[in-house]
């Protein structure tokens, strides 16, 4: 067992911890949070398990990096759309959708 | 129902656990096929550049990194579309911190003496682009925080410009390599490096700016529109 | 040259494309061009009726018609003009330029026109289609194409009940294609072929999974063709137009059923095949059942259009009996009866519309006395309900006459039983209306009676009922006739199943 | 002159996107029209191509995998980087007309659509795991972008479920990339095939496998994952909805399919096969019966969505150890399902905005009396009826029928009831519509006429997929060219 095995695992966790949260966690931001975990539990689980096999892998650090940045991107996404939806309705979560009040 | 709702789900993510982990250690004791990172080192002396990971970054994966940035553009469109018109940086959100001006003074240009290197140590060792970027990007909340004027961030031309210039540049390259060369994105003989280089510059800009704009969009526009078209 | 222009396969193709292109035009048309809208829709009719006649000569002359191109892998799509298609072309040809005329004087003032007339083009496209297709799958295009084109000319008035009566017929309809669809799946799975071919194209011992794909097939087709219990819609479905149920009962609709059976008995399985394995007689007398059941049905009707209706449930059987009875004679009787019955109840439906457009008449007992008020018509009613009963020298006689000989041919004794309880019923429902029309004298006044000049009539209204009772008297009269309804189905026969 | 093809395919999305960032809505749009013709144009001309020469592989940077990343630019990809210029054209021709020109954030609608339609190409020929997951994300983010764009709390709410969906599904679809990578050690989707068909049976490869599958289902909205669908794709503007029904579902869709073929002989199971075809099942009926109680338009056609990608999901056990012609024959089936319903269910979104706008209420009972006064956009809404009720000559059918023989073949008719089951009930509430229509209104006449071209765009998609099943047999030749390794 290396470290970087130790690693992936640790992402393991942290990607379910994160699915967890994602689906019984209410409020918007922390959903994002716990999307952001899984991510990072991703990233670990890559790095780790690459570099276990491989040894210092760039090709699964370049991954990550660009990982990271769409991560970025995402979360940023989220963010810019949840201050707009907390603005405009004045909640901040999604509560269980009825369906017929949208539309024109 | 809702009383057995948490328990339920944290017995199906321990059993996720489970089957993940067992997934994990049988791929860990029993990989097959060959290993990439050796094709890396091989192929690192035509690449232009002398660190692995920017050289897979920007040259062998550089398709990756081009679509990468295309995400955080539209990221960055989304979000001065909602921002409020025309200015983006709202005036009551600055602070007059005589503190805060001073460190400023100190730092901003540390900081982009700092992003600079970063993307140049990018060639060799670890840093790039995105490291520069968010520096630069951090050197900007500075300046906002402490009550700078940006007028550049107003939702304009130059902000436009701003946010897509490392795309662009980056794109154009690819075709023009298309074009000329053998394939979208092969960099001609002997001008890989200029031409990374090239690209990781205006990449930091790019990337500082549109991570800035990010930041900067705090006020919301209150208009929202008739979801269907306008011809009523 | 002049051999070409026979043969030329393309014949097929525009006897298609005539209704398809008058059914663009129509829907192109804005609603207010009511000439150039008849103009278009009774050329398109007349064109084709020419197109049939050129084919039907070249077929006479035993020339054969044949198109195709593949679709799919392994599935063609193809037009064939064979004698057998040719009777259903040609009736469906005759009937639409009379409907088409007798539909612009009916709906002469009314709105939606122009969808109406659409519609109308492409359900007789869609027949034309099931009389040309050259095998199951063209065939399984152009019925599905039929079921879509007629839902909107069964809604057309938009009331409640008219769209109760749409929801039943596409409910019962796509079912019925869904359950064909599935048999004909499994056929191609099982045969690798959907070709028609005299005498069929399954080969080998009957199986199980065979009888299975012939019952699927069968019940899917027996929708349309309103066999019991499958006849639901039928009798809703009169809320429609007068027109469209006349198109219905008599060419499109129910025929396209009938007409599937026949194909699939005779020219899928064959018809040797399908006897010996046992699927024919239960089949006949499912059909006889359902003759009996129509009729006793129609007795109970005092609505002029649903006692009509049942009517057909029971007629239509008469030619589904007449193929299950699995002789050379009992299918010559059948094979007639597809256009006799055509012809006959085209008529009925024709003049049950005239009482109800010019005298506001929808019910049996208000009748009274709509002879002498409408002479032509109540003539024209007369000789379609003898017909039908079976009154010598007409139409109906000569198809009962057929099928009584052939259920003897084929040692099935019942079978004239179940013709001459038949009769009797058929006797027993159209007599009291013949009765009421000429003996009983009228006391009040006409629901909603509307006065059309000189002639009892629109003109428009009146000729294509005349017209057909006249042919209802001529193709029994001279049913010995060449191109008479008898001769072509004996030709057919002959030419198909008597090699 | 093929390398010029491929720059100008990957190259003019993104360079749209990049200029008409630059421009207002009214310029873009004009640019948009250029865009659009060069796109078309080189897509035509690519798979005329492709047709002639037969599929090869393309190394960006021209580095070969797997070092590098290569587009796997065979007859399938081309058909549906052709299928994604129509259908991104009409929506592209639509919106112009039908979005308002003047609110100020519609000025971003065409770079995110641009970036939209590269992130499909990028699918398309995607043949590098990791790759699929950048285009994915490219896809998913301009998607919500333009489902958010000007919305009100309603239409944001939407949007977030959707993000909030993708996200999870693309982690979950990198997190099976991250074991695949450990177990082969390859990221290339060819090598990774390679390696497993002299390794069958991993475990950790068949749970990558189970996970990614799981993900893209999230993304392609399967039963019981596609709670977010129906607001997202119901409350969007009409164009925008059609895009996303239409084509980008196909996207996550597409990669799960390419998976299985991949790797699911070797590292799948007979229970995951059936337990997509089960759930792709649930979702043909679930999705029909729920499009059946919609009291609104837009969600009637979005829930009908629902259903008919569950459809695709009877590819999986059609494909699961049985004989090549039945594998082929579904995948043929597959296909079609995908082309047809892409230019169905563009037609019908676009359709049914045209009636909203026409009637100023998206309620299904307001179409009464809408058949006297817009036939046009009613017919072509009908027209793509017919393609999802998969009745013939129909893309629709001919589909069904392939896969209809792929059932039987296999011997699992219990997915020939499915299909039959399915197309009535989506026969149920495509009729519940035209009988709406049908209804006499009683004096309602303020109807508002949209401009010619927009009734015009769906009804070409219609016409189109209707013909698709008479013209099934040359467009499956294409798609099932035989790939040439070398290229």
């Amino acid at each position: 067992m290396t470290p970087h095995l130790l690693y992936a695992f640790t992402g393991l966790l942290l990607f379910v911890t994160g699915l967890f949260g994602m689906i019984a966690l209410d409020h918007l931001l922390r959903k994002l949070l716990a999307l952001n975990l899984m991510g990072s539990g991703t990233f670990l689980v890559l790095v780790g398990l690459a570099q276990h096999r491989n040894g210092v892998d760039p090709v699964v650090q370049a991954l990550v990096l660009t990982g990271i940045v769409v991560a970025i991107a995402a979360t940023a996404l989220g963010l810019v759309l949840i201050r707009r939806y907390y603005h405009l309705s004045g909640r901040s979560s999604l509560e269980p959708d009825t369906n017929d009040e949208a539309g024109p | 129902m809702r009383r057995w709702a948490t328990p339920s789900l944290l017995a199906v993510c321990f059993a996720l656990v489970c089957v993940l982990g067992l997934g994990l250690w049988s791929i860990a004791f029993d990989p097959v096929g060959k290993s990439l990172p050796e094709r890396v080192r091989d192929a690192m002396g035509s690449s232009g550049v002398d660190h692995p990971v920017t050289a897979v970054l920007l040259n062998f994966r550089s398709y990756d990194t081009l679509l990468e940035i295309g995400v955080l553009v539209i990221a960055a469109i989304a979000g001065i579309s909602m921002a409020r018109l025309p200015s983006l940086e709202d005036p009551a959100f600055r602070t007059h911190d005589a503190l805060l001006g001073a460190l400023q003074r100190w730092f901003v240009p540390l900081m982009w003496l700092v992003a600079g290197y970063l993307v140049w140590a990018g060639a060799k060792q670890p840093g790039g682009a995105f490291q520069a970027g968010a520096v630069l990007a951090a050197t900007g909340v500075l300046m906002r925080l402490g009550g700078m004027p940006m007028d550049f961030l107003q939702p304009g031309r130059l902000l436009r410009v701003g946010l897509v210039l490392g795309f662009a540049v980056f794109l154009l390259v690819a075709f023009v390599t298309a074009l000329v060369g053998d394939a979208f994105l092969a960099y001609p003989e002997g001008m890989a490096k200029s031409l990374i280089l090239l690209i990781e510059v205006s990449l930091t800009l790019s990337i500082a700016m549109v991570l800035l704009s990010l930041f900067v969009a705090a006020p919301v526009t209150d208009a929202t529109g008739n979801q269907e078209g306008g011809h009523r | 040259m002049a051999e070409d222009f026979w043969l030329n396969p393309w014949l097929l193709v525009m006897a298609l494309a005539t209704s398809m292109v008058a059914a663009l035009g129509i829907f192109m048309l804005p609603e207010e061009r009511h000439g150039l809208r008849t103009t278009l829709n009774l050329g398109a009719a007349a064109l084709k009726l020419v197109l049939v006649i050129v084919m039907v000569w070249g077929v006479f002359q035993g020339l054969e018609y044949q198109l195709s191109f593949t679709m799919l892998p392994g599935i063609e799509f193809e037009l064939k003009a064979d004698s057998l298609s040719m009777m259903f072309a040609g009736l469906s040809s005759v009937l639409w330029l009379l409907t088409t005329a007798y539909a612009v004087g009916y709906l002469e003032n009314s709105p939606n026109r122009s969808r109406f007339f659409g519609f109308f083009s492409l359900c007789v496209a869609s027949t034309t289609g099931i009389a040309l297709a050259g095998n199951l799958f063209t065939f399984f295009l152009f019925y599905e194409m039929l079921t879509l084109s007629t839902y909107p000319l069964v809604v057309h008035r938009g009331t409640a009940k008219a769209l109760k009566a749409g929801r039943s017929y596409i409910i019962y309809t796509l079912s019925g294609g869904a359950v064909f669809l599935l048999g004909m799946a499994w056929l191609y799975a099982e045969t690798g072929t959907l070709d028609f071919a005299p005498g069929g194209v399954v080969e080998g011992e009957p199986t199980p999974v065979l009888a299975a794909i012939f019952v699927l097939l069968v019940a899917g087709l027996g929708v349309k063709a309103a066999l019991f219990p499958l006849h639901g819609w039928l009798p809703q479905a009169m809320v429609a137009p007068a027109p469209v149920s006349a198109l219905l009962h008599a060419v499109a609709v129910v025929k396209a059923g009938a007409f599937g059976i026949v194909r699939v008995i005779s020219d899928v399985f064959g018809m040797g095949f399908a006897n010996e394995a046992g699927l024919l007689l239960p089949l006949a007398g499912l059909a006889a059942f359902t003759i009996l059941f129509g009729s006793v049905r129609a007795l109970f009707q005092q609505d002029l259009k649903r006692r009509l209706a049942y009517s057909t449930i029971s007629q239509v059987s008469y030619i589904i009996l007449g193929i299950c009875l699995a002789g050379p004679l009992g299918m010559v009787g059948g094979l007639v009866h597809l256009l006799h019955q055509g012809i006959m109840k085209i008529t009925l439906f024709f003049c049950a519309g005239n009482y109800a457009e010019t005298l506001g008449v929808h019910r049996i007992d208000e009748l009274d006395g709509a002879g002498p008020r409408m002479p032509a018509t109540s003539v024209a009613f007369t000789i379609g309900a003898f017909g039908m009963i079976g009154t010598p020298p007409l139409a109906g006689f000569i198809t009962k006459w057929t099928l009584g000989l052939g259920s003897l041919e084929a040692e099935l004794p019942w079978v004239v039983a179940v013709l001459l309880a038949s009769s009797i019923l058929n006797a027993a429902y159209f007599l009291p209306i013949v009765h009421r029309l000429w003996f009983r004298a009228r006391s009040d006044a006409w629901p909603e009676e509307v006065r059309w000049g000189r002639l009892e009539t629109l003109s428009w209204l009146l000729w294509p009922p005349v017209l057909t009772a006249v042919a209802v008297v001529l193709i029994g009269v001279f049913a010995a006739v060449p191109f008479s309804p008898l001769s072509w189905a004996e030709l057919v026969v002959n030419r198909e199943y008597r090699p | 002159m093929m390398a010029w093809l491929m720059a100008g395919l990957l190259f003019t999305p993104l360079a749209w996107a990049v200029m008409s960032l630059m421009a207002g809505f009214r310029a873009g749009w004009r640019l948009a029209w250029l865009g659009m013709a060069v796109q078309g144009l080189v897509s035509v001309l690519l798979w005329l191509a492709i047709a002639d020469q037969g599929g090869f592989y393309y190394a960006l940077g021209d580095w070969p995998a797997p070092l590098g990343i290569e587009l796997r630019v065979d007859g399938l990809a081309v058909t549906f980087i052709l299928l994604t210029a129509t259908v991104a054209t009409a929506c592209g021709l639509h919106a112009g007309v039908y979005l308002d020109p003047d609110k100020p954030w519609q000025r971003y609608f065409w770079p995110l659509f641009w970036f939209l339609w590269a992130g499909l190409n990028a699918v398309w020929l995607g043949a590098d795991l990791f790759n699929l997951y950048v285009g994915l994300e490219l896809i998913s983010l301009s998607a919500v972008g333009l489902v958010a764009l000007g919305g009100a709390g309603d239409a944001l709410r939407a949007s977030l479920r959707y993000l909030l969906a993708a996200l999870v599904g693309s982690l979950f679809y990198l997190l099976g990339v991250a074991l695949i990578y450990g177990q082969f050690g390859t990221l290339s989707l060819g090598g990774v095939a390679q390696l497993a068909e002299d390794h069958t049976a991993l475990a950790g490869a068949g749970i990558a496998l189970a996970l990614m599958l799981a993900g893209l289902a999230l993304k392609t909205a399967l039963f019981p994952l596609h709670g977010w669908l129906p607001p997202a794709h119901g409350i969007a503007p009409s164009p925008v909805s059609a895009l996303l029904s239409a084509l980008v579902l196909k996207a996550s869709f597409y990669i799960a399919a390419r998976l299985w073929l991949a790797l699911g002989e070797t590292q799948g199971s007979y229970g995951v096969a059936q337990l997509a075809g089960a759930l792709g099942a649930a979702a043909v009926l679930w999705g029909s019966w729920m499009a059946c109680l919609q009291p609104r338009l837009k969600q009637v056609v979005a829930y009908s969505t629902v259903a008919q990608v569950g459809y695709l999901f009877l590819l999986f056990p059609l494909t699961w150890q049985v004989s090549d012609q039945i594998s082929q024959q579904a995948q043929e089936g597959m296909t079609l399902q995908v082309i047809s319903h892409a230019l169905a269910k563009a037609a019908m979104f676009l359709a049914a905005g045209n009636l909203v706008l026409s009637t100023g209420s998206s309620k299904v009972e307001d179409l009464a009396g809408v058949g006297r006064f817009l036939p046009f956009s009613l017919f072509s809404f009908g027209l793509a009826g017919v393609s999802l009720m998969s009745l013939p000559p129909s893309g629709g059918f001919a589909a069904k029928w392939l896969l209809l023989q792929a059932t039987i073949g296999s011997g699992q008719w219990w997915w020939a009831l499915v299909l039959i089951a399915g197309g009535l009930l989506s026969a149920a509430y495509v009729f519940r519509i035209y009988r709406a229509s049908f209804q006499e209104a009683s004096g309602q006449d303020d109807f508002h006429h949209p401009p010619r071209r927009l009734e015009a765009i769906p009804m070409a998609l219609a016409l189109l997929s209707l013909g698709l099943g008479l013209a099934g047999e040359p467009v499956l030749a294409i798609m099932g060219l035989p790939f040439e390794e070398d290229g």
